[in-house]
């Protein structure tokens, strides 16, 4: 199973250094944990590793192969799949729809047999559907997979991106600030799908603002403060680290 | 019967003809592409067809065939250079587009007659043909729309950045969406140019464009239906307005302004859309009784 | 009134041999379809007001006999071809419609012609196209083609003034305009004058700056300009501002004989020739008095479009009672007449309308040039 | 003749200018075509001509007619564009109802018209003509190019130095964050289009006036260079649009000159697409109009 590796990446927004120097890795069967105040530049992270943000330095690689140049989709098709921040729905859609978009890299019906309608195109289709709902009885949206997706509540919105985004089966997934909005039954349970996933042998990096959620999960933690990597290691080194501390204590007055 | 077929057969077929236009600009719009190239698509295969069949002896049915690969082929190279534009930037290029074809085509006139256009061209369509065409045509977007393709278009319009975080190539799907809207426009150009005897470069101007978009929009953007139901709109409101003659422009500009106010999904739309809630619902209802009863037998 | 006075004359004979003809009152069903709006309103709308005056007269005058009228509806298709198809369509599902004068030009008369062939229809459609007469022998075409009307210009171009080089400014992008400067170049090529430019303007053209500075600042004996009035007095009036040498003779063709093309263009306009098939204001007691009333009842002086509709008419209506008074007011009947009708007094041109064994149309053209504000017939 | 065309290009120009500033002031506000704006413009020398036969001096007749395209344009706006941007996402749907607008205007005009092309009485305007440096300008010719540069420069003033041009660009930013400034979006919205109003008015009596000609199609041909003018200088750039207005002026003067003609529209159409192709956000443009997948 691969592994991600952040070599020295840097973001610059003409003078700003928005990501500096940062190096980090997202190993197969673990949830790696990034979480850092707001404005820390966690989101340029995921930004950078999808193909969404060009890399101002260094580089981004897959088991040894670069990605730091690749666009969005190129990225994806490498097994590198993502969730947004601010929920990005097809909001026309029901949830299934939602779900079935998921699976398009796995898509093996050609273009002229999509048009005729030919078996090997329905037989994708069906195939996709069977997962879906397996899915979707996973993540207990069954009920709710006929609904318009940008009808739902919140939390039910991001499952469905979550659903979306591990249909492929990808290698690594970045799962950006997931539980956000979300009370402590609700986050519990995705907790134990995320636990699921990882034994699976996936390679999972959830970016999160709050500290509790990432410790109780991570193996490993790395916190980003202004753009820079001030700290990085078990959940338990990371939160007795005074700059760490600092960071949280002084950015966070709420 | 008969009767009614004879004194109404040219809106039947000018109906049919909409559709398939309509056709042409909705696929573009359901992939999230901001076309109005369809009527030079529709030029482009009208004129193809006309020039073969007036001076080459090439069986009709082939020059209809030459005619839809034309334009599909002119919206593949067309889609490459609108690929990094968006928006009102793609509605733009794509009307270029059209402004390009009828100035070329007015200039051509060695070629194209000129302003005076083609005229003799042999009149081999009827309205069955249309209805066959029109059949098959809803088979393969009816196809479209079960299959990945039709869920990656869907995809592109409502949310670009979620179907390249899924891997889709927006330029490849964009150059499909745009093939596949200048082989429709292509191919009922064609069709219309052996429907009407004569073309000319007038026929797929700014009113061809209005026209077209009008039947999309009042029909709806994304079901097979839209189309059909504002094609028929359109056939029927001249017969139906004909007392206000001097005013259609004006009626056609009151329809689009108030159906893309209050009713922006389009007439045919928010029909298939209210039978999707209504089976929804029914199923939603259907699962809340059998839980019931589930729930019932473990209690007990 | 005049006309009324000298049309009771001409017609009263042959009324009264149709009232002992037939027992009791027949109602004549005919439909002007013209282009009332759209690309072709210009002329579709103006035709539509001349015949639809000549109708009324005719009727006043109990001119198919007594009791008998013509029961006309002025229907519009927009300029637009599947109007046009469908409401032709619909009106041969009528039985009692005998025939339709229109539609207007380019393609709707064309489209319309087939639909009528095909449906057995008179149609006696406004332009001049010789394709409409080609496409069967139901459509019929009521202006003169190319080919009659342009030679009167060319000829004065060629001979009477003799230029030898010329300047060419047409219409790009419409067909009947297109139509009549490739004939007019053909024949003043022929007759050995050069062309030495040639430009196309669109129909919704204004700013012809650039266009004038560049005839005027090339040499040439002779602009012609092939467009609607309106514009073409406003190409000249450019042309004249760009500094035209005022030597250079300017001329047009039959579109210019307008009122229009007097009021737009002012002094700029003064000496251009042009051809037309109708003097303003009448130049005959038939045609002053069709001018009179016209502007009586419109408003507003009478074009050549005008004209030709309400010449048109009268050469309907005689095809319509001929057909009666043979005991066939059938469509067949009527069509068989239109393409006999000889020496049909008209408004337009050399005052007397007829139809050759082809059906072409043959009434004449003068050649007329802008004097004082007015059209005149030009100096031979 | 060169110079000369280059002159009838830059007075041609210099009017495209005026009409084309409306149009892109609009997009960069509301970032929204409106495609009446070749309408308003139409109505502005439709008004003014109207007022001048009924017996107003020409110069009342030109600031009744501004101030009616004014309020045709904040009509535009309130009609066509309102419920549609608050419901959002508004790019295509606005671009439908404002051709929807378009065609309800046209339609006015050609009954009131009668399809006829109509033309300002003779002697509105002193017809009157110069020889400088062997070039040939009439009266009318420098006024044009007078009253739009005024304009323009009036206009640019009023973008860059006063406080409603700060809340116009705070509003093209970012139309919550300007509300949370105190700035009245709305008010914003209104007042650009009666400004975009007011000049299409002023662009069409010009035009009409210098080319002795008003009919109820003439918005078209102005409406399709406008996309040119704005897609070249970058939609939404106010000086983008008076650099490609004079550039277009001058190139269209020169094809017809020197090139066949019945090309002109082919080449002019072309090098929008050349633009495009070599700079999707126009040679002045500076808003993100590419997507789809690219690192930015």
């Amino acid at each position: 199973m691969p592994s991600l590796h952040l070599d020295n990446v840097a973001k610059h927004f003409g003078g700003l250094k928005a990501v500096d120097e940062v190096t980090m890795e997202v190993r197969p069967g673990e949830i790696t944990g990034l979480i850092g105040p707001n404005g820390a530049g966690k989101s340029t992270v995921v930004n950078m590793i999808s193909g969404v943000l060009a890399l101002t330095e260094g580089d981004i690689t897959v088991d040894g192969v670069s990605l730091a140049t690749d666009r969005a989709d190129v990225v994806a098709r490498k097994g590198v799949a993502r969730t947004f921040q601010n929920i990005r729905l097809l909001p026309e859609a029901t949830v299934l729809e939602n779900v079935l978009i998921g699976f398009h890299r796995r898509e093996e019906a050609s273009i002229l047999s999509q048009l005729l309608g030919l078996p090997s195109a329905r037989r994708d289709t069906q195939r996709f559907e069977e997962k879906a709902w397996d899915l979707l009885r996973r993540f207990r949206m069954e009920d709710y997979a006929e609904y318009e997706a940008g009808n739902l509540a919140y939390g039910h919105q991001r499952r469905v991106e979550m659903m979306r985004a591990i249909a492929a089966e990808p290698d690594i997934v970045l799962l950006d600030e997931p539980v956000a909005g979300m009370n402590d039954v609700e986050s519990d349970e995705l907790a134990t799908i995320f636990r699921e996933l990882a034994e699976s042998g996936m390679a999972l990096l959830l970016i999160e603002h709050n500290v509790g959620f990432v410790t109780r999960l991570c193996k490993q933690v790395y916190v980003l403060d202004s753009g820079r990597m001030i700290a990085s290691g078990s959940p338990e080194t990371v939160t007795s680290d005074p700059q760490v501390i600092a960071a949280y204590i002084g950015t966070s007055g709420h | 019967m008969m009767q009614f077929y004879l004194a109404y057969q040219p809106i039947i077929d000018f109906f049919l003809l909409s559709v398939g236009f309509g056709y042409s600009q909705q696929i573009a719009l359901r992939a999230g592409v901001f076309s109005i190239a369809t009527a030079g698509f529709a030029a482009l295969g009208s004129y193809c067809v006309a020039i073969l069949a007036t001076k080459t002896g090439i069986p009709i049915f082939l020059t209809v065939i030459l005619g839809t690969a034309l334009a599909a082929a002119v919206g593949g190279v067309l889609a490459l250079p609108l690929a990094r534009l968006r928006g009102a930037f793609q509605a733009i290029a794509t009307l270029a587009f059209v402004q390009i074809i009828l100035s070329l085509l007015l200039y051509g006139e060695g070629f194209t007659g000129g302003a005076l256009g083609i005229v003799g061209i042999p009149r081999e369509v009827n309205t069955w043909i249309l209805l066959a065409v029109v059949a098959v045509t809803m088979y393969v977007l009816w196809n479209i729309g079960r299959s990945g393709m039709g869920r990656v278009f869907n995809a592109l319009r409502q949310e670009e950045s979620v179907a390249s975080s899924l891997g889709v190539n927006i330029g490849k799907y964009h150059i499909i969406a745009f093939i596949l809207s200048g082989a429709l426009g292509g191919l009922f150009g064609g069709l219309q140019s052996l429907y009407t005897f004569q073309i000319e470069p007038h026929n797929y101007g700014f009113a061809f464009i209005v026209n077209i978009l009008t039947v999309v929009i009042l029909g709806g953007r994304t079901t097979l239906l839209g189309p059909i139901m504002g094609a028929l709109i359109m056939a029927l409101l001249p017969e139906i307005a004909r007392p206000l003659a001097e005013n259609r422009q004006a009626v056609n500009g009151v329809i689009l302004i108030l159906v893309i106010t209050f009713l922006p999904n389009g007439v045919g739309d928010e029909i298939v859309f209210w039978f999707r809630r209504r089976k929804q619902a029914r199923q939603q209802q259907k699962r809340a009784s059998e839980k019931e009863a589930r729930d019932a037998v473990s209690t007990s | 009134m005049k006309t009324q006075s000298l049309m009771l004359t001409a017609t009263s004979a042959a009324a009264m041999m149709l009232a002992g003809a037939s027992a009791h009152a027949e109602d004549y069903k005919a439909v002007i379809l013209q282009s009332l709006t759209g690309g072709a309103a210009f002329i579709g709308k103006n035709v539509a007001d001349g015949a639809v005056l000549a109708a009324e007269e005719l009727n006043e005058q109990g001119f198919f006999g007594e009791g008998n009228k013509l029961v006309f509806s002025v229907e519009d298709d927009a300029t637009d071809r599947t109007q046009t198809l469908s409401l032709i369509t619909r009106l041969a599902a009528d039985p009692a419609t005998l025939m339709v004068m229109g539609p207007t030009s380019g393609s709707v008369a064309l489209a319309g012609a087939n639909v009528a062939n095909e449906r057995e229809f008179p149609v006696m459609t406004t332009t001049n196209s010789m394709e409409v007469l080609e496409n069967g022998p139901w459509s019929f075409i009521m202006t003169q083609p190319a080919s009659i009307t342009m030679p009167f210009i060319a000829d004065y171009t060629a001979e009477t003034l003799g230029v030898e080089t010329c300047a060419v400014i047409g219409v790009k992008d419409n067909e009947a305009y297109v139509a009549l400067q490739r004939m007019y170049e053909d024949l003043i090529t022929e007759a050995g004058v050069e062309i030495v430019s040639n430009d196309g303007v669109a129909l919704a053209d204004s700013d012809f700056s650039a266009l004038a500075t560049k005839v005027a600042s090339s040499d040439q004996d002779c602009v012609f300009v092939g467009t609607p009035a309106a514009q073409g007095a406003n190409i000249i009036l450019q042309l004249k501002q760009a500094g035209l040498d005022p030597d250079t003779a300017i001329l047009g063709h039959n579109a210019f004989a307008s009122p229009t093309f007097i009021e737009k263009g002012g002094a700029a306009v003064e000496g251009v020739y042009l051809i037309g098939a109708w003097v303003p204001g009448g130049d005959n007691e038939f045609s002053s008095a069709f001018a009179e009333n016209f502007e009586e009842k419109m408003g507003f002086p009478a074009d050549e479009w005008n004209a030709m509709g309400y010449s048109g008419m009268q050469v309907v209506a005689h095809a319509i009672r001929d057909a009666a008074e043979a005991g066939n007011a059938t469509r067949e009947g009527v069509r068989d007449a239109l393409g006999e009708q000889k020496d049909v007094p008209v408004v337009v041109g050399t005052h007397t309308y007829t139809l050759d064994e082809e059906r072409v149309p043959f009434f004449g053209m003068k050649v007329l040039q802008v004097k004082d504000g007015e059209f005149t017939v030009a100096p031979e | 003749m060169l110079t000369q065309q280059i002159l009838n290009g830059l007075v041609s120009g210099s009017v495209y200018a005026l009409f084309s500033l409306g149009f892109t002031l609009i997009f960069g506000v509301q970032k929204l075509l409106n495609f009446a704006h070749g309408a308003t413009f139409m109505a502005g020398a439709f008004i003014a001509y109207y007022c001048t036969i009924s017996g107003l001096p020409f110069v009342m007749a030109i600031g009744f007619s501004m101030l009616a395209t004014g309020l045709i344009a904040i009509l535009i706006d309130l009609i066509a564009f309102r419920t549609l941007r608050k419901r959002g996402n508004a790019e295509f749907p606005a671009l439908v109802s404002s051709i929807g607008v378009d065609l309800i205007l046209v339609s006015i005009a050609q009954q009131v018209s009668n399809t006829q092309v109509l033309n300002f009485p003779f002697g509105t305007f002193p017809i009157q003509f110069y020889d400088i440096f062997g070039l040939r300008i009439s009266l009318l010719q420098i006024v044009i190019l007078a009253t739009v540069a005024v304009l323009v420069a009036a206009l640019i003033f009023y973008l860059k130095k006063t406080t409603f041009g700060r809340q116009v660009r705070a509003v093209a930013t970012n139309e919550r964050a300007a509300a949370l400034l105190g700035v009245n979006a709305q008010s914003v919205y209104l007042q650009t289009f009666f400004i975009a109003g007011a000049l299409a008015g002023l662009a069409g009596v010009l035009i009409g006036l210098l080319f002795n000609s008003i009919q109820f199609l003439m918005g078209e041909p102005y409406m399709l260079r406008a996309f040119v003018v704005v897609v070249i200088g970058g939609l939404g750039s106010v000086q983008g649009a008076i650099i490609a207005s004079l550039m277009l002026g001058v190139a269209q003067s020169l094809t017809v000159a020197y090139l066949p003609s019945g090309l002109t529209d082919a080449i002019i159409f072309g090098l929008l697409f050349l633009v495009l192709l070599v700079r999707p956000n126009g040679l002045f443009g500076d808003i993100n109009a590419v997507a789809g997948g690219t690192r930015q």
